[in-house]
């Protein structure tokens, strides 16, 4: 038992040291060329440098995301396996760096230094192009989610769109393209299969996700993931997966027909959110719904012939699309970055005030102490806290759910979508819709 | 976008004009791309790559709801749909044939130049664009524009886009349901002639 | 309707209670074994590598050169050279070679040996960069005597007689020379169910 | 479902390419190397033929070249998830026609190691079914898990962990070390529940249900023109065991049931089939230790030390049945001259083994009767109008292990 119980705090601590680097490195290379630098270039040059230290600021979403992705993906993939081992009474990989922290880093470069094969009969320019069209659509989808993962902090605010979230689902559906590509230049016919049935699936269970993220949008009133995040603020009650505060709005006196139809709201979320984690697995092609590389089927499905950087890209994107529908998922449904009771955000902020003030308040000219302070937003660092904690809780549960569950025939995956899925989330709709109105 | 915006106003250039030409730079030789490649399924794929130029005209045009909805719909959806399509049927027997027969040129490049003098000509006679100064599009949540103007002034158009979409699908299920008997027989000879090959 | 609302209760509890089971497991010990860490604990009866006992009193070689092991071999991988010693009459052992590379490890020489000499040992590391590396000489097979010890402690075999050699030499350095010959009925004397002419 | 809309498609002429694909020899879900000639309209089979021979070793022509004791140690390869199987094949046919008394202790000795085995068997098969499934992850441990536990203790009696070689003609190779007997005492205590976790993640899976039921209907006549046996047939709805239907060595005196359908069997009928199975197995590995002659291996030792004299077949303290083999075996081991068949049922069903022997140290002729080839003979049946995913489904049920096909 006690071997169990350190093989579960090795992972925390891989956890904590993952987080420490992705969000240390990204925090810190945005604020140094967001904040600091800017303010060099304006203290020296003055107002011909306003076009320099402008165009910095506006570049600091672009390297943040450049920066992490790969280095999420590096955490995603290692705390998947770590996950997996765990499940499966295993110990995972625990050889490179301190407790395998940097196993994946090591992948990562064995494959950039593989050879790459172009297998013969392929078309190269497609074959080339492919895992590029698979990847740019996960490095654009992110950006939007970086103005909500920070509580539009100033430095982000460029990329929070007012029509985000719709986006986000026409970004999503690129990859697909660069499934079906890949598939078809590769000049093999597993690829080819596997690529088709992308295809199918994709589009099939991109009808569902539509709606229910339609639903959301109805219930939240907007298309801004700010404006989402923020309005389900409070407490667990106003998140949207329990009907975006229908039931905070009862009170003892409320009619009857107000309290049932609030219930009855948040059953039809909970119900959204299920109805939205299944198309979510569909679309980013999780386990039950992996069938694009059906691994005892179809080899590998349509990454069969990649090898080197190119599978390294398909591979890439593939986490930070689950990545991002998590992301999505704890903006839509849970809350953004709100803590689940109404007196823990506060205490987070205060404290961590504290903590800075005692650190840094007394001791510091004042300079430093604004230097610090546009550094260390307390409230900032809730939000993004919050966020993280639930978009990677969502990513483990993925873990679990591959850990568990075999996978869905094509014709049943089909008709799952479209026979299930498709009528639910249509009646969800209208019904989430009339309830918000009786609410 | 918006930081594209930014951009805009801090270079003092025309960006706008520079991407426009980039994106047509690009969009030209994929939509040649797509006339002349001879392999069909290559050309659909070229396909996304206009339409996904297109969309990127759509952007520079401040219209953010059409550039996504033409990425989402036409971009992925309806092409990825044709290139599928395009994969069931025989593409060698396609490739192994010449369409370029002296009267096909002929005549396609008659009903091409046609066309095009038709659509340059309708575009031309509208003198003044006024897409950037009509400020109702060109504010930043143009979806809710766009909602309300389909629901009120465009309602018609609207209606008849849905039933004209609507039976499509019910016309595309019948043909899928039953072929009439002559057609079958069609298919017949042509499968007929058709040598069993196992390359899509 | 109903039933179909039920069958997706049913369904998605069936999916959360595999779920829970699989998440139980993240409490449980991991069966990992480490492995250049951690040595795995071998029984005595496992099929190593093979090797030569020696008698761990005396540390005199317990081959006897009678070619049972040679014989029995199903890969043919062990191969012994022996002579008859001028002065004594008896069988000498010169070299004894079994090629690793060859070998299948089913413990047949092992069984046949007269003396316990040959023994599988729970050595089971032995990677080369060779094929010829793998061709263990007389020097490489032999064990030391402490080495002998533990094998024959922990494969419960009886302890070499310590001077009994001279004993049942003459008798199996004869029946090993006419073995020579490569006659299978020689061997029949120690005859197998039921074995008869 | 699949075949009506099959149906339909032909009647509609609708025209789709046929697509011809080469599934395996080198396939993650082919067991091994098992090359599939496949004939596919969309995703549906439409013509299926196994290419096997590609891990022929001449086996049966090895048995004509090497002495019965070289031979029994090779056999074991044929079969390998179920080595003990084969050896007593051929331990029963050349018994039989050297009219050998195996010792009781020695049988008992066989059916354990034996039942262990099955149970490792279909604990890999569980894993390997979950990964063609698509249960990529979870499931495949948590039998490995178990077959970890049960490997460990056929190897230290053994002494090899999947080549045992440990069956001979006339008993068994030795005896049980210390402590051998508790330990697999106590696994068999905990097996169960563990059989109970598999099942709360497999059996009641929508997913799998889906994966399974119905899917790759092997009707019983069908089953039994192709000679399929084993649980494939079970499923099926045919109560053919050997173990019960012409018991041998010690099955008659346990209790144990036989798993059987009472239906056409499909994927999921044999998957519980097996499931019931290694139930079964632990119920009679179970009686086993308690029923074996002369106790444990430890009450053995302790019989032996108090009894002098126990080097005698027939000894008044310890009995005859304390014997694990009739003779010491050595390399002039012989067998009588004339034919003989036996069979044993194997986790894959009825494994039997032909001899024809003149009296020398080898075999005239060795045939060998396997299951897994007439198992594999139905599966172009079973595949047709299936889809790619179910291909994997159905090839896994079957549990057909390739060595075992081609010899």
């Amino acid at each position: 038992m006690n071997s169990a119980v350190f093989e579960i705090g090795k992972f925390a601590r891989l956890t904590l040291l993952w987080l420490c680097i992705i969000f240390g490195a990204v925090w810190g290379v945005s604020w140094s060329i967001g904040v600091l630098l800017p303010a060099v270039i304006l203290s020296q040059s003055g107002e011909s440098g306003r076009f320099w230290a402008q165009l910095l600021q506006a570049l600091v979403p672009v390297v943040a995301v450049a920066l992490f992705v790969p280095l999420n993906t590096c955490y995603m993939v290692l705390a998947e396996r770590r996950l997996l081992a765990l499940f499966t009474v295993r110990k995972g990989p625990n050889r490179v760096g301190p407790d395998g922290a940097f196993q994946t880093v090591a992948d990562a470069l064995k494959l950039l230094l593989k050879e790459e094969i172009t297998p013969r009969g392929a078309d190269l320019l497609m074959y080339t192009l492919a895992p590029v069209i698979f990847f740019a659509p996960s490095i654009i989808g992110v950006m939007p989610l970086l103005a909500a993962v920070s509580g539009n902090h100033p430095l982000f605010t460029p990329v929070n769109l007012p029509t985000g979230v719709f986006y986000i689902l026409a970004v999503s559906s690129i990859p697909v393209v660069g499934v079906v590509m890949g598939g078809w230049a590769s000049n093999n016919k597993y690829s080819l299969v596997g690529a088709l049935r992308s295809a199918a699936q994709a589009i099939s269970y991109e009808i569902p996700l539509l709606l229910s993220i339609i639903t959301v949008c109805l219930l939240a009133g907007t298309l801004d993931f700010v404006q989402i995040a923020d309005n389900q603020r409070g407490s667990l009650l106003n998140w949207n997966i329990l009907g975006g505060g229908a039931l905070t709005h009862l009170g003892i006196g409320s009619p009857w027909w107000s309290i049932a139809a609030a219930l009855l709201l948040a059953a039809c979320c909970i119900l959204l959110f299920a109805l939205y984690v299944i198309c979510a697995c569909a679309e980013v092609n999780r386990t039950p719904f992996d069938l694009p590389e059906a691994e005892s089927e179809l080899v590998s499905g349509f990454n069969t012939e990649y090898s080197g950087i190119k599978f390294a890209i398909f591979f890439l994107a593939e986490y930070t699309n689950l990545f991002i529908v998590s992301t999505f998922a704890a903006v839509m449904f849970l809350g953004g970055g709100h803590a689940p009771f109404p007196g823990l955000e506060d205490a987070c902020i205060s404290g961590l005030r504290g903590l800075l003030a005692a650190w840094f308040g007394a001791c510091t000219p004042f300079q430093l102490g604004w230097l610090v302070n546009s550094l260390v937003n307390p409230a900032t660092v809730s939000q993004v806290f919050w966020i993280i904690v639930k978009s990677y809780a969502l990513v483990w549960f993925a873990s679990l759910i591959r850990a568990t569950l075999p996978r869905l025939r094509i014709d049943q995956l089909m008709d799952y979508s479209w026979k299930r899925l498709v009528p639910l989330a249509l009646i969800l709709l209208i019904a989430v819709t009339f309830l918000k109105e009786l609410v | 976008m918006e930081s594209l915006n930014l951009l805009t106003a801090l270079a003092h250039v025309n960006v706008e004009q520079g991407f426009f030409y980039v994106l047509a730079a690009i969009a030209i030789p994929l939509a040649y791309g797509v006339v002349f490649d001879r392999n069909v399924i290559r050309s659909g794929f070229l396909l996304i790559g206009v339409f996904a130029t297109i969309a990127g005209l759509f952007f520079l045009l401040q219209a953010q709801f059409l550039g996504l909805s033409q990425i989402l719909i036409y971009g992925v959806g309806i092409t990825l749909v044709i290139v599928i399509a395009l994969m069931l049927t025989n593409a060698r027997q396609e490739t192994g044939m010449n369409p370029a027969l002296p009267a096909n040129v002929g005549l396609a490049s008659f009903v091409s130049v046609l066309v095009f003098t038709t659509i340059y000509l309708s575009l031309r006679s509208a003198e003044d664009w006024p897409l950037k100064n009509e400020s109702s599009l060109s504010l930043p949540p143009n979806i809710e524009m766009i909602g309300k103007h389909l629901m009120t002034y465009y309602a018609l158009p609207f209606e008849f886009a849905s039933i004209l979409l609507l039976a499509a699908l019910v016309g595309a299920v019948m043909l899928s349901k039953a072929e009439p008997a002559s057609l079958a027989n069609a298919g017949d000879e042509a499968e007929q002639a058709v040598d069993g090959t196992d390359r899509v | 309707m109903l039933g179909m609302v039920g069958r997706a209760a049913e369904g998605f509890y069936q999916v959360c209670r595999g779920l829970w089971t699989v998440f139980k497991h993240s409490g449980r010990p991991p069966t990992t074994k480490e492995f250049p860490d951690v040595m795995p604990e071998l029984p005595g009866a496992f099929r190593g590598r093979l090797a030569l006992a020696v008698n761990p009193e005396t540390g005199e070689h317990l081959c006897i050169s009678c070619r049972q092991c040679e014989r029995v071999c199903p890969d043919k991988c062990i191969d012994i050279t022996a002579h008859k010693s001028p002065q004594t009459g008896k069988l000498e052992l010169i070299d004894f070679k079994i090629d690793h590379g060859l070998c299948m490890f089913c413990g047949l020489c092992t069984e046949v040996c007269p003396t316990s000499c040959i023994i599988n040992t729970s050595d089971f590391e032995m990677s080369e960069y060779s094929r010829g590396a793998l061709i263990y000489d007389l020097k490489r097979l032999t064990l030391s005597q402490e080495e002998s010890a533990y094998y024959f402690a922990k494969k419960d075999l009886p302890p070499p007689k310590p001077k009994a050699k001279p004993a049942p030499k003459p008798e199996a350095a004869g029946d090993a020379g006419e073995s020579l010959a490569q006659q299978p009925s020689d061997v029949s004397q120690q005859p197998g169910p039921k074995a008869e002419e | 479902m699949v075949p009506e809309m099959t149906e339909e498609l032909r009647a509609n002429k609708l025209k789709t390419d046929e697509m011809l694909i080469n599934m395996g020899p080198q396939h993650p879900a082919t067991h091994g190397v098992l090359r599939l000639i496949l004939k596919l309209d969309g995703e549906l089979v439409k013509h299926c033929e196994p290419v096997v021979g590609h891990l022929h070793r001449a086996q049966e022509w090895q048995g004509q070249n090497r002495t019965w004791f070289q031979y029994q140690a090779l056999i074991d390869r044929v079969d390998y998830l179920s080595g003990m199987f084969t050896s007593w094949a051929l331990a029963r046919a050349a018994e039989k026609i050297d009219d050998v008394k195996v010792p009781l202790r020695a049988e008992y000795m066989r059916v354990i190691v034996a039942e262990m085995n099955r149970l490792t068997s279909h604990l890999l098969w569980l894993g390997t079914f979950g990964i063609d499934l698509g249960a990529m992850m979870g499931l495949p441990f948590y039998p490995f898990r178990e077959r970890e536990e049960l490997l460990d203790l056929l190897e230290a009696i053994a002494g090899q962990r999947m080549m045992f070689n440990y069956i001979r003609i006339g008993g068994v190779q030795n005896e049980a070390p210390p402590g051998w007997f508790a330990r697999l005492f106590k696994f068999t205590g905990s097996f169960p529940d563990r059989i109970d976790e598999y099942e709360a993640i497999l059996s009641n899976n929508p997913i799998f249900l889906k994966r399974t039921k119905a899917v790759g209907i092997l009707p019983r006549k069908l089953a039994i023109d192709y000679g399929v046996t084993g649980p494939t047939l079970r499923a099926s709805g045919v109560a053919l065991d050997l173990r019960k239907v012409k018991p041998y060595s010690v099955y008659d005196r346990l209790d144990f049931a036989v798993p059987v359908c009472n239906r056409d069997g499909d994927t999921y009928d044999r998957y519980m089939c097996r499931i019931i199975e290694m139930h079964e197995s632990n119920k009679i590995i179970r009686q086993c230790i308690e029923q074996i002659p002369g106790g444990t291996a430890d009450v053995l030792r302790e019989k032996r030390k108090a009894c002098s004299a126990c080097g005698k077949a027939n000894c008044p303290h310890c009995g005859g049945d304390l014997a694990i083999m009739v003779k010491k075996q050595n390399a002039g081991l012989r067998v009588k001259a004339g034919e003989g068949f036996a069979a044993v049922e194997s986790p894959r069903g009825v494994l039997g083994c032909y001899i024809i022997s003149t009296g020398s140290d080898t075999a005239y002729r060795i045939k060998w009767r396997n299951p897994s080839f007439s198992n594999l003979a139905v599966l172009p049946e079973l595949l047709l109008d299936h889809q790619i995913a179910d291909i994997m489904a159905i090839f896994g049920s079957i549990d057909v292990i390739l060595p075992d096909v081609d010899r």
